[in-house]
């Protein structure tokens, strides 16, 4: 991480604005994990000096979040909707085929990093379940083969 | 519950352990007496008898259920059991023998530790004993169990009170008794 | 003592006085009421996790953690219900069976809290199957051990470093049945900056999870010298 | 700004959208949104364009109507015509058809009324109606003036007394009388106190909440202002899922557009009254949503609930009293003080009174927001409402009240729908989640389902949470193998009752009723499972059943 990263710069400014306070450390991750995608230790080491928080209570907090990543992900991500109407409409059948297809677990990404598959909990787009996006598309009433498709697509091109 | 001469057929088993709880059950020294007035020993490692009878009245077994044959030993067991009891903690935990079941292939690693890479000569796999399973259990995710005795090894004492508690026909309270380890 | 006002309640049909600020379990302590504790220790702050000190209180069909649970004027309250009794035992075999404590090799055999709980409630045998974790071990410090296969998730130690230390080395990560006691940035314990190594983390330990290596466990885990350190916190 | 400035904007604002005849409201919700939504709104403009009837007719971005099933959706007033799978092409014809010849265009009309016919909207007031973005079209339907009436008319007591009349309880799930909760935090004397608007929907397949907030945002902050007057407070939160981004940007919008209007800040329209609202962000954590979960997450903490008393009332924010609604509850505040109190408590039944908003998913035909008087059963919103189960399937049965709800037979459906019937049968009201099940599933997956939900957000605090479900999760695992005993059936039940009561939290106090009412209602199915090895529902043992094939 070099001290001229702009986008250290950024979070340093919003810290400020924030006083340094130490109750503001969730939305302080929120903007680091957008601005950087996910979190390494460095990163967080850093957040932990500004905020004068220990390195264990930052670490703990980032890792409670199911929303932050706290391993790179893949070049492009693929996150399946795992709410009770996804799941009731056979969203596990997509999983299952994206995992064996492209050689990848849930949670976890390709060996050439090109992909990574998540879960997540109710997108909210329940009428339309199955969802599945990939990148940041998505796929309401999917069903495997368009999912498949789409994938190939994408990080075929 | 009464058997030849009014005593009660009793059985001991030795199934993956260490027989520390043998020794413990023989640990009550001539209190063992009172216990040999009551029963009619009818299986057990401390005798020479292969086949598991039926029509047992008690059966203590100590030791987890690690390879196959005991598995259908401890199921055989049960059939012919009326009261089964689990003594120390790898018949009622699995203890140690259970340790394996952390590892991915744990029989496999144990295995290979003790007759490959420990081996001084001739190091190989045997093949003519029983199956380790894939992983060691406790009696009571195979079978039912009536009563346990935990410990490693339980107690001279404990064992005593409970098999006392039994043989009369009462139920042993373990509160402030059932020490593991 | 500052002067605070006097709270009669009854506690297992015996009148007890208490005073304002006092929680269910330090006015049955003072009343000579016995209520089984763990996560609890004297002179932290009350976390209310492992739910063995829960209690009945009268009027209300809920369960309270007497740590936690403030009294009030009439509450009346029951500590030893044959439901408390049977949920206790639960607990106590769910803790058991949730890592693979194994009483005979455990460096705190004889010397644990658990273990005593165990025997206590009669606790003789797992209803339901282990898991079988096998979590590192941190061996890294030059003298304190970190088995997370033995911690129980009582968070004392995290407390004790926050509360007492004032360091703060200690923390939990994760969530569920994946949370687990971290050092720093979850971390080997050798590279800690922030760790002073003053060793209350394994004083408090109610398990073999923190010890120091190469210490009998009776020493290291002597409770009269943890309650010591903790009465000490205002100086 | 004065109370007289915001009277003026809703009659200028009011005149100006008469000008026109017609208004087509694109629904640009989550739900309608991936699917073209703002495309759609384009290809309106440029047909209005086309045909030359701008000065007639208003395009203008709206929230969802609720039936999400049929996205995007368009809601074109007057008359209150509903059309469904909208694309580009139909807008044309839609605009050439109805705007300029002014006949509907049939075939593309969402022809269901009934869905619409047992609902009542209150919260949903202005829901697929109104801009979002805008709030002059909240004030042009009324907005703010529940406000300006507690400003200038009431004295924070009498709010409170409004609000109790009214029956109003808490929409979060527990349903603990509203006013009751506001007199707490109001008696409380220490300060500064604070309110803090929960909108952390956490639960997978409910989205009332968001729904809500992205099609009414100022229905939450007007209601939440009310709450602050009444108790007190001058710093508010909105707690929200970040999940939820589009929720969140037309709250900060939302937000900035009533701070200009000097309807939050300091001197609130000239009362005196200060008071100022904050969004919080969630980050994927259901346990959030737990009243003390929520505190610590607002303090950047793990959201660890903790034990009460003390109840947040007396010691929330940093210790301080502090107030927490659902934003459901906050929505309808304004129509209580706008109404009266007894206006609202005729509404649903007398001891639950109003309306409750549901999401309706599952195998039903018509799924989508919906939201009835209390009292309804349910029957009638999953037969009525939600048009029967899907391709004439057989019912199963109805999880209601979210992943920790409970799963009612066939032989419920006559249950009326409010907290205490649900509750004597094992459900909850919880979130408003209504996931209907048809004959295809089998019950001991679905209890694992949820059970495995639960599991993953449990915060790991008490050991019932954390290690009981863990263990009930893994025996109902066992009994989908093949490998359950019938003691299991037993042990499930004493396991479900013990973290049921034992837990911490609300979350692990809830979360065994998935299993506990399958094994009530559905013990025939795990029967079936242990003893037969065989799956009603043939979903279990499928992958045995192909290996043994392959073999």
């Amino acid at each position: 991480m070099s001290k001229e990263d702009r986008r250290l710069l950024i979070l340093e400014r919003e810290m400020k604005a924030r006083m340094y306070q130490k109750s503001v450390l969730l939305e302080i991750l929120h903007l680091a994990h957008e601005l950087y995608g996910y979190f390494d230790k460095d990163l967080l080491n850093y957040i932990s000096e500004r905020l004068n928080l220990p390195p264990s209570h930052v670490y703990g907090v980032a890792s409670f979040y199911h929303l932050f990543r706290l391993k790179k992900p893949g070049e492009h991500v693929v996150s399946a909707c795992m709410g009770t109407a996804c799941y009731v409409s056979g969203v596990e059948e997509i999983i299952s085929a994206i995992e064996r297809e492209f050689n990848v677990k849930r949670g976890g990404s390709t060996a050439d990093g090109k992909l990574s598959l998540f879960i997540t909990r109710c997108i909210g787009a329940c009428a339309m379940a199955p969802n599945v996006t990939i990148d940041n598309e998505v796929i309401g009433k999917a069903n495997k083969e368009v999912v498949l498709k789409r994938i190939k697509d994408i990080i075929g091109g | 519950m009464m058997g030849e001469l009014g005593k009660i057929n009793f059985a001991t088993v030795w199934l993956s352990g260490c027989s520390g709880c043998h020794m413990s059950f023989l640990d009550q020294d001539e209190q063992i007496l009172d216990l040999a007035q009551k029963i009619q020993l009818v299986y057990s490692p401390l005798m020479d008898a292969k086949i598991f009878p039926e029509n047992v009245d008690v059966t203590v077994v100590e030791g987890a259920i690690g390879n196959e044959e005991q598995l259908n030993l401890i199921k055989k067991i049960r059939k012919h059991t009326k009261i089964l009891i689990a003594i120390g903690d790898c018949a009622v935990t699995g203890n140690m023998v259970t340790l394996r079941n952390a590892l991915d292939d744990g029989a496999g690693a144990i295995l290979k530790r003790a007759y490959i890479e420990t081996a001084t000569k001739n190091p190989q796999i045997p093949n003519d004993v029983p199956k380790l399973l894939e992983r060691a259990r406790p009696l009571n995710e195979v079978i039912k169990v009536d009563y346990f005795i935990p410990g490693c090894p339980p107690s001279a004492h404990l064992i005593k009170y409970v098999l006392t508690e039994i043989i009369s026909g009462r139920t042993p309270n373990m509160e402030g008794k059932a020490k593991y380890g | 003592m500052s002067v605070s006002s006097v709270v009669k309640i009854k506690i297992d049909g015996v009148e007890v006085t208490a005073y304002e600020g006092d929680t269910i379990l330090s006015a049955a302590k003072r009343a000579s009421i016995y209520i089984p504790t763990l996560c609890y220790l004297d002179g932290l702050s009350s976390y209310g996790g492992c739910r063995l000190c829960i209690v009945e209180v009268k009027g209300s069909p809920k369960l309270f953690p007497s740590c936690t649970t403030p009294v009030s004027n009439g509450m009346e309250i029951i500590t030893n219900s044959e439901r408390l009794r049977k949920f206790r035992k639960l607990t106590l075999g769910l803790i058991l069976s949730e890592k693979p404590h194994i009483c005979s090799i455990c460096v705190a055999n004889g010397h644990c809290e658990l273990q005593d709980l165990a025997k206590e409630f009669g606790v003789d045998h797992l209803r339901v199957e282990r898991e079988w974790t096998a979590h590192k071990i941190d061996l890294t410090h030059d003298f304190l051990v970190i088995d997370h296969n033995r911690c129980i998730l009582c968070a004392r130690c995290i407390r004790a470093c926050d509360e007492i230390e004032g360091v703060h080395v200690l923390d939990m990560k994760m969530r569920g049945k994946d949370s687990q006691v971290i050092v720093d940035m979850d971390e080997d314990w050798a590279s800690s900056r922030s760790c002073t190594s003053c060793r209350k983390c394994a004083r408090v330990c109610p398990v073999g999870a923190i010890y120091v290596r190469d210490k009998p466990f009776s020493e290291i885990k002597d409770k009269e010298m943890a309650k010591f350190i903790l009465s000490r916190r205002g100086l | 700004m004065k109370p007289e400035d915001i009277l003026r904007i809703a009659r200028e604002e009011t005149e100006k959208q008469g000008f026109y005849k017609y208004r087509i409201n694109i629904c640009c919700s989550s739900g309608c949104l991936p699917f073209g939504a703002l495309n759609l709104l384009k290809a309106f403009e440029n047909a209005v364009k086309k045909f030359g009837v701008e000065s007639e007719c208003k395009v203008a971005r709206a929230g969802c109507p609720g039936t999400c099933s049929v996205g995007p959706v368009v809601l074109l007033e007057p008359g209150g015509y509903i059309y469904q799978n909208v694309t580009p092409e139909k807008a044309r014809e839609i605009v050439k058809s109805h705007i300029v010849a002014g006949i509907p265009v049939k075939e593309y009309l969402y022809a269901n009324e009934a869905f619409f016919k047992k609902q009542l909207r209150l919260v949903l007031r202005n829901a697929g109606k109104i801009n979002p973005m805008r709030i002059e079209d909240y004030i042009a339907a009324g907005g703010y003036q529940a406000l300006i009436k507690c400003l200038t008319k009431m004295t924070p007591k009498e709010v409170i007394d409004e609000i109790t009349a009214s029956g109003l309880r808490g929409r979060g799930g527990a349903g603990f009388p509203t006013g009751q909760k506001w007199n707490f935090v109001a008696r409380e004397k220490n300060t500064p106190k604070y309110v803090v608007a929960n909108l952390d929907e956490g639960d997978p397949g409910v989205f009332a909440n968001r729904t809500l907030a992205e099609a009414d945002p100022h229905s939450i902050i007007e209601g939440m202002i009310i709450s602050a007057y009444a108790v007190g407070a001058e710093q508010g939160y909105i707690y929200v899922r970040a999940e939820y981004p589009l929720a969140v940007n037309t709250l900060r919008e939302a937000l900035r557009q009533a701070k200009a209007m000097n309807l939050i800040g300091e001197n609130i329209l000239e009362s005196g009254f200060n008071f100022n609202i904050e969004l919080r962000l969630g980050a994927g954590a259901f346990i959030a949503g737990e009243e003390t979960g929520i505190l610590a997450s607002i303090e950047g903490r793990r959201a660890t609930p903790r034990p009460r008393p003390p109840y947040p009332a007396t010691s929330g924010l940093w210790g301080k009293p502090t107030l927490i609604n659902n934003v459901e509850t906050l929505a309808n505040v304004p129509p209580i003080i706008l109404n009266g109190g007894d206006w609202f408590a005729k509404i649903g039944t007398p001891k639950c009174t109003g309306t409750k908003c549901f999401s309706l998913t599952g195998k039903v035909n018509n799924p989508g927001l919906i939201e009835v008087p209390m009292g309804i059963t349910l029957r009638e919103v999953i037969f009525e409402i939600g048009g029967g189960i899907l391709r004439g399937r057989k019912f199963k049965a109805v999880l209601v009240g979210g992943p920790s709800g409970g799963c009612l037979p066939e032989s419920m459906l006559g249950l009326p729908i409010d907290y205490e019937s649900l509750t004597k049968a094992g459900a909850i009201m919880g979130s408003g989640g209504i996931v209907v099940i048809d004959d295809t599933a089998c019950m001991v997956d679905t209890a694992w389902f949820f059970t495995d939900f639960c599991v993953d957000e449990s915060c790991g605090k008490c050991v019932p949470c954390r290690v009981g479900l863990l263990k009930i999760r893994n025996i109902l695992e066992r009994i989908m193998k093949g490998e359950g005993k019938m003691d299991d059936i037993d042990l499930l039940e004493e396991l479900g009752v013990y973290v049921r009561d034992a837990s911490l939290c609300g979350l692990g106090q809830t979360a065994p009723n998935p299993t506990l009412t399958t094994l009530r209602y559905f013990r025939d199915e795990y029967v079936a499972h242990i003893s037969e090895k065989r799956c009603p529902a043939g979903k279990c043992f499928k992958e045995q059943a192909s290996l043994e094939v392959k073999e």
